[in-house]
């Protein structure tokens, strides 16, 4: 498929390498820690050569996760931050899921339901980290008391839950608005996608408001 | 052991004192534990410290070391105002009743007949009044003053229960529980049986000790019945049958002992062994020495042993002192009197007294051999090790041997254990490398030196020249032919008086009783006469049938004397041959013949009514309240303070120690005050290890890997040392850093008024093997012994005790 | 949606019931029944009755050892338990004894005789012909210097106490009585045993 | 006790199937550890190391008999050692054999996430098999005795097998065979209680009024019991848990979390998945497109001069 003449840069190449940095990890986190979790299940660790390789590779993942995740909230913090418009646009969000977008509120670069999968991100991904760290049996498997131990495996399965859960959303949204997945495979999307999902973006963009980070590209 | 390890289970209390079973003996223990859960027996336990023993017991009890006596003559004082005794047992069968010689006294802590100069006693007073007929007189009425009953009755008066607390710091009310629980067993079908070990040996009283506890047993009618007897739990596989075999100074094989100086002859030395009968109807069984001595001496010198030659008399050694013991060897190796010495499995740098002692003899030596499996401290005492074996070796001129042995997993033989029993056990592989059996050393060294004096002449030789050497395999003689030798043959045919019924020349004896005086039998060790017979080895044996589950097991193994299991068991019956515990019977009188579960220890056929009394090892034929000349230090125990004690005798402050204790004058010099050295120290073992043995197993090493020191809280306290810190523990003869145990097991007692305060020192740490290295436990104690045995006082010493540093490793 | 806890049960245990069914073609029990126990070790070990060596009780054991004492196999002890025939220990040992294995092959068991010459500061490995050599002629150099065949009074006495002998404690009685012989018959006195400690 | 030669398994960690139950009829077994007849020898210890061919460590000597300090994965079995002093002021030494209690409900297989890594035969031996581990730690919170580690070498899980490889042949543990004073008894579970019965009436007669039998339901009982002098206060015995269960958090995690977890996820797949369906893809429309370009046209034109 050509790409379309004129078209706008949503995200940069470091953007995109980092994004999938942490998508990677983030569903070899999914199958091990899944593979560990439900028995039916214990067969995805074969993925990783069986059940010692998988024990041992979940956390070190789990830390390339977490810095790579710590790298996007250094890029994306700002364009998440919450606005009044947010919470308006959540008010209208059966709009949204019944594919009648028009009749919801405009939004900006990334629309409430993006920011609160970012946000839920950057919370349950340090949480996960932290409790893996108190269950990383090698290295810290005498540094706490048991009790300890056992809540912190406890809250890194909810966790887990929960990030699948947004995970789930997040690859569903990305699936269901079409060409998502070029914006962040192939960095850019079209201007009817742009007016169609972030209209407020692509007018800050048409007035020139991002011209220093040269999101737009002419051909 | 009087009787066996299971018989244990029969009694109704069972006495710990001078002993830690539970973590000695863990596999002999188990009958205790037997007699609580089935007999529903009491256990008692008297200890300085809180033992593994003491955390299954009734009834615990705490003492100061060396103060054993103190504690016993107290009891018997009990037993007699309470009038707790087996009165128709001790009528009958000790000498309660027979009257002593008028001279004998005792006063101020000394018996009749002490010499200051010498330090011994002249002993012609500590004996029974003889009538005209030549037997000893007595009155069954116990009215003669001077009867043992009352003089004993005398003796023990001083020992109340405020003055054994008073020594002991046992409180009184521990004390007088005690003696409550032992009196229970007064009754003719109640027994206690008093399990020791080393716990009262290892005093300069050891062996009075012993005496003391037997004494009560005779009181309490616990001899010779079931669920009774002194049960003396000896500590390593064979060290009963290398004393039954007589590898002792002063000891031939089967009890018996060398001559001496003043046994000039033959005649003389049999003339004050065949014991004549004291009592009317008596049997005394030591009559028989002259046949059992010719029986050993053709075992040993065959042919050139003959009447005319009084059956090789003369090649034995004759003993100019009475021991030549380890102690004194030390002694005389230090004084640079000995050029060599062998040690065969024994590691005397770990396991004797004031070990820098030790290890200034061995580098005064010309030569040193070393048989072992083992590495042993010994075999290394020349080299440097750190502050645990400091030793310049260029200076040190001792050749060494290390000579490398097989193991008991890598040999045939037979082993005695604490019951008796000659148990066989069979190889199972070869030995590392080229680790030869000690038969196989033996024999080489002795068949050089044969040849060399066959080649050479030199001193003396007749003895190396004649001893026999009739083995299949001269070079390695098989086990089983050296056993059929101990067991002894007939060298005629032989025919018996009784039935006649002829035994062949060449052929295996069946028991000691057909031995000869007249050079037709041998017998090697004629106490084991019987355990190899016609009939095959009797030692093999392995019938565990048990009559009545009763623990005697008759047809398992082989027991001297005579297979039979519990000695003395004529006294489980009473004088008419009724047993005194008719649930519990060992044999009994059936009207023609003694008739059990045990080989009865008596004649067989002997009509009770003959007035024979049981103890027919004695010329008297009974149990003795009072000794007569048998112990050093007098007829009844005395409280002797050990030599190092942190007190006055409470008693008689003049005669403070073993009036007839043999100190060397360097080992008196390295004696340490209270001033200087406050507390008392008792040595032990530890259940995880078997002496210095097991730190060379990787096992027991992890299970105790590191040497320490046990004390109370409130001494910790006082001198600031914290659990598991490093401590200094110093005699005035050396010291030992090492981590400190505190615990609640050890609390510090009142005697005299003053706290005393115990520390344990454990004993199992050297400087070979996989456990991390020690001083060992003998750095710090005494060079003295028993008086009688020369048992080193290893139980209570005194030490000082500071808080330091990690050692610095060279 | 509230669910109450009636039907919350229902839920949990429909779902049990899916994922019990789900799990059928992962199946690997029957494998791990297989695999379970580890062998038992001593099928057809060679067992040889023996007494333990540490104290007195004596405590049956029973040694077991690779090989079949076939000519060409070399018999190597691998396991030690009781005898549970013995009347005394029943089968029971005590930590020394369980471990006994450890001290057969402890790595500090000597496997060849060892000289240390007068001031050496190293063992050197000698044979056993080197070793028995010279301590036959030490011994007789200084028997035939210090023996003493008779005292001052005259009495014949033929004993020896320059040099001594201390015996063992867990040698057999067989090793005891040649040992006794030979010592006794060169006139030795300075002859003792561990009984005392 | 024939039949305890059978090995079939009634629990395996990780397994969603019932696990073969048909041959059922199998005599469940107990180790009994008598605490009132135990020396403290460690024979039980030695006999363990001996017999499983474990050597841990050589270590120090830290203030106590307890040795090595702690259990481990080559120590499966540690005497524990208190010194007690109780109300009348006497010392009690109240010695305890620690290791695996294989208790009915094991925590560790319930804990487990490997497939078979952990069972539960029949005879009632919980035991790890040692291949299917895969060394997570899991059974270490899952345990409330505190059992199971973790080697540092091969990143496996251990503990007491309660020698299932004797067993199986029809043999006792060896810390059983070894125990000196029949402090450890082994039989069938039925004959162990009844046995213990016997010792707490003697212990009672002996003045221990709180003597009992260990043996928490909670955890469905144990295939370790103890008796014990105080069975009112278990944790003097170098805390033992005085009311053992497998942790509420542990049950929550491996309980109901599992099922519900797995629904949710499963769920909103499902649901997103319809809503595709139903709803199909949020497209961009040629309108849009024009839009869009429009948007950008116009702010070209603006800024162009």
């Amino acid at each position: 498929m050509s790409r379309p003449k004129n078209v706008i840069i949503r995200y940069s190449a470091t953007n995109r390498v980092n994004h999938w940095i942490t998508a990677i990890c983030f569903v070899l986190l999914v199958l091990s820690g899944l593979a560990m979790f439900h028995p039916m299940l214990f067969f995805l660790s074969g993925l990783f050569g069986g059940g010692q390789w998988m024990r041992a590779a979940h956390p070190w993942i789990g830390i390339v996760l977490l810095i790579s995740y710590l790298a996007m909230i250094v890029q994306f913090w700002r364009e998440n931050l919450v606005h009044q418009d947010d919470i308006e646009w959540l008010k209208q969000a059966r709009f949204i899921v019944s594919n009648q977008e028009e009749r919801a509120p405009q939004t900006g670069r990334n629309n409430a339901g993006q920011k609160i999968v970012f946000w839920s991100m950057a919370l349950l991904i340090p949480v996960l980290f932290f409790t893996g760290l108190l269950i990383w049996e090698v290295y810290f498997g005498a540094a706490t008391s048991i009790p300890v131990q056992r809540a912190a495996v406890l809250i890194h399965s909810l966790a887990a839950i929960a990030a699948i859960l947004v995970w789930i959303v997040h690859v569903f949204a990305a699936i269901w608005v079409r060409d998502s997945v070029r914006a962040m495979t192939q960095g850019y999307v079209t201007p009817g996608w742009a007016w169609r999902h972030h209209r407020k973006w692509l007018e800050e963009l048409a007035s020139g408001q991002h011209d220093e980070t040269n999101d737009r590209k002419r051909p | 052991m009087t009787n066996t390890w299971q018989d244990i289970k029969n009694a109704n209390v069972v006495i710990v004192m001078g002993g830690n079973a539970a973590e000695a003996h863990p596999c002999g223990f188990k009958w205790v534990i037997e007699a609580k859960i089935e007999n529903d027996a009491k256990l008692v336990v008297v200890d300085p410290r809180f033992t593994r023993t003491a955390s299954v017991a009734d009834y615990y009890a705490p003492i100061r070391p060396g103060t054993d006596i103190a504690f016993l003559n107290g009891v018997i004082r009990y037993l007699l105002d309470k009038d707790a005794i087996q009165h128709e047992y001790v009528r009958a069968y000790t000498n309660a009743g027979l009257i002593v010689k008028d001279g004998f006294t005792f006063q101020d802590g000394l018996f009749s007949g002490y010499n200051e100069d010498t330090h011994s006693y002249d002993k012609s007073t500590w004996d029974y009044e003889l009538g005209p007929d030549g037997y000893a007189k007595f009155d069954d009425t116990w009215q003669d003053p001077h009867c043992v009953i009352n003089l004993l009755k005398q003796h023990v008066s001083r020992y109340t229960p405020e003055m054994v607390s008073r020594i002991c710091g046992t409180p009184q009310d521990k004390f007088l529980h005690v003696c409550e629980l032992i009196a229970s067993t007064s009754a003719p079908d109640k027994a206690m049986t008093s399990l020791f070990a080393l716990g009262w040996t290892q005093h300069s009283v050891g062996a009075q000790n012993i005496r003391n506890m037997a004494m009560i047993q005779l009181l309490l009618g616990n001899i010779g019945v079931a669920g009774g007897g002194m049960n003396a739990l000896r500590g390593h596989s064979n060290i009963q049958g290398l004393t039954d075999v007589g590898l002792l100074s002063n000891q031939m094989p089967g009890y018996m002992n060398l001559p001496n100086d003043k046994e000039t002859d033959f005649d003389t030395y049999m003339s004050t062994r065949q014991f004549k009968p004291l009592r009317p109807g008596q049997i005394s069984f030591y009559q028989n020495t002259r046949k059992l001595f010719v029986s050993l001496m053709k075992a040993l010198y065959g042919d050139a042993a003959t009447q005319e030659n009084n059956w090789a008399y003369d090649w034995l050694p004759k003993l100019d002192i009475p021991l030549y013991d380890i102690i004194k060897a030390f002694e005389m190796m230090n004084n640079g009197q000995m050029t060599g010495y062998i040690c065969q499995g024994f590691n005397p740098l770990q396991a004797f007294p004031d070990r820098g002692k030790i290890r200034r003899g061995l580098s005064k030596l010309k030569f040193l051999v070393t048989m072992d499996p083992l590495d042993t401290e010994t075999s290394r005492f020349w080299q440097d090790f750190g502050p645990q074996n400091p030793a310049n070796s260029a200076e040190i001129q001792t050749e060494v041997f290390q000579l490398p042995t097989t193991c008991f997993a890598e040999e045939n033989g037979s082993l005695v254990n604490s019951a008796r029993w000659l148990q066989w056990h069979w190889k199972a592989a070869d030995a590392p490398g080229i680790a030869m059996s000690d038969i196989w050393i033996m024999s080489g060294i002795f068949h050089r030196l044969r040849e060399l004096y066959r080649k050479e002449g030199g001193a003396f030789p007749d003895p190396i020249l004649n001893l026999t050497w009739k083995y299949t395999d001269p070079i390695s003689p098989d086990p089983e032919d050296l056993a059929k030798e101990m067991n002894g043959r007939a060298l005629a045919d032989l025919t018996d008086a009784a039935t006649g019924a002829v035994t062949k020349a060449g052929t295996l004896l069946d028991g000691f009783a057909q031995l000869r005086d007249d050079g037709t039998t041998s017998s090697g060790c004629w106490i084991f006469c019987g355990s190899f017979t016609e009939k095959g080895n009797q030692m093999a044996r392995r019938d565990a049938t048990d009559p009545r589950e009763q623990g005697i097991a008759p047809n398992w193994a082989w027991a001297w004397p005579a297979n039979r299991r519990i000695l003395y068991n004529r006294a489980s019956a009473d004088p008419a041959g009724k047993p005194w515990n008719p649930a519990k019977p060992v044999i009994s009188w059936n009207g023609t013949r003694w008739v059990g579960i045990d080989v009865p220890d008596y004649t067989p056929t002997l009509d009770p009514s003959a007035g024979a009394s049981p103890f027919i090892m004695n010329d008297e034929g009974l149990g003795r309240l009072f000794a007569r000349k048998l112990m050093v230090e007098g007829p009844f125990p005395e409280h002797y303070e050990p030599l190092e004690s942190p007190v006055e005798n409470a008693l008689h402050p003049k005669v403070q120690n073993n009036p007839v204790a043999r100190v060397f004058a360097n080992d008196r010099a390295a004696f340490g005050s209270p001033k200087n050295f406050p507390y008392v120290a008792t040595t032990y073992r530890l259940t995880e290890h078997f002496h210095f043995w097991t730190k060379h197993a990787l096992i027991n090493a992890i299970l105790q890997p590191e040497e320490f020191v046990e004390i109370g809280e409130v001494l910790a306290k006082e001198k600031g040392i914290e659990q598991g810190g490093w401590v200094k523990v110093s005699s005035n003869r050396g010291h030992v850093v090492c981590k400190a145990y505190v615990t609640k097991r050890i609390k510090p007692l009142t005697v005299d008024g003053k706290p005393t305060h115990v520390i344990g020192v454990p004993l199992h740490w050297g400087f070979t093997g996989q456990a991390r290295k020690g001083y060992g436990a003998n750095t710090l104690t005494p060079s003295v012994g028993d008086a009688n045995t020369q048992t080193p006082e290893f139980k209570a010493f005194l030490v000082n005790i500071e808080k330091t540093s990690a050692p610095v490793a060279a | 949606m509230p669910l109450t806890r009636r039907e919350f049960i229902k839920f949990t245990g429909l779902a049990l019931a899916a994922s019990s069914l789900g799990m059928l073609g992962f199946g690997e029990s029957g494998e791990a029944q297989a695999a379970a126990v580890r062998p038992f070790k001593l099928t057809r070990a060679t067992e040889t009755r023996n007494t333990c060596t540490y104290c007195s009780v004596a405590c049956g054991i029973l040694i077991y050892s690779m090989g079949d004492r076939a000519k060409n196999a070399r018999s190597n002890i691998i396991h030690i338990e009781g005898d549970p025939d013995h009347p005394v220990n029943r089968g029971t040992l005590c930590p020394k004894g369980s471990a006994l294995l450890d001290v057969v092959h402890a790595p500090t068991r000597l496997r060849v005789p060892r000289y240390r010459p007068p001031g050496g500061t190293e063992f050197k490995d000698v044979s056993w012909d080197y070793a028995l050599d010279r301590i036959a002629r030490l011994m007789k150099d200084d028997r035939d210097k210090n023996f003493i065949a008779k005292n001052a009074a005259g009495t014949t006495v033929n004993r020896w106490t320059t040099v001594g002998m201390l015996a063992a404690s867990a040698s057999s009685s067989e090793t005891s009585y040649l040992t006794w012989k030979a010592v006794r018959s060169l006139g030795m006195v300075v002859f003792d045993n561990q009984a005392r400690v | 006790m024939s039949d305890l030669q059978s090995q079939d398994l009634v629990r395996r960690s990780a397994s969603t199937m019932t696990p073969p139950s048909v041959r059922s009829h199998v005599e469940q077994v107990a180790k009994l550890i008598d605490v009132s007849r135990c020396i403290g020898c460690k024979a039980c210890q030695a006999a363990c190391m001996e017999w499983n061919d474990l050597r841990p460590e050589i270590g120090h000597f830290e203030g106590s008999y307890e040795n090595p300090a702690d259990l481990g994965p080559s120590v499966w079995t540690l005497m524990k050692f208190a010194e007690y002093e109780n109300e009348q002021g006497n010392l009690e030494w109240l010695i305890r054999k620690d290791g695996c209690m294989h208790c009915e409900d094991p925590g560790c297989l319930k804990a487990c996430p490997a497939p078979g890594a952990i069972v539960q035969y029949a005879n009632g031996i919980v035991d790890f098999i040692s291949d299917k581990c895969i060394g997570c730690g899991y059974c270490v919170k899952g345990c409330p005795f505190d059992i199971p580690r973790i080697s540092k070498q091969d990143h496996k899980a251990y503990k007491c097998t309660l020698c299932s490889d004797r067993v199986a042949v029809g043999q006792e543990p060896a810390c059983v065979k070894a125990c000196p004073t029949g402090a450890i008894m082994f039989g069938s579970k039925t004959t162990m209680q009844e046995w213990a019965g016997e010792r707490i009436v003697d212990l009672k007669s002996r003045g221990f009024e709180q003597a009992g039998l260990y043996d928490p339901p909670a955890v469905g009982g144990t295939h370790v019991m103890y008796v014990l002098h105080h069975a009112d206060r278990p944790s003097l015995y170098s805390g033992l848990p005085d009311h053992p269960r497998i942790s509420p958090v542990v049950e929550a995690w491996k309980g109901i979390l599992k099922p519900l977890a797995l629904i949710g996820v499963g769920l909103a797949a499902v649901v997103g998945f319809f809503h595709l369906i139903i709803e199909g893809p949020n497209e961009v429309t040629d309108e849009d497109e024009a839009a869009g370009e429009r948007v950008l046209r116009e702010s070209e034109s603006e800024k162009s001069p």
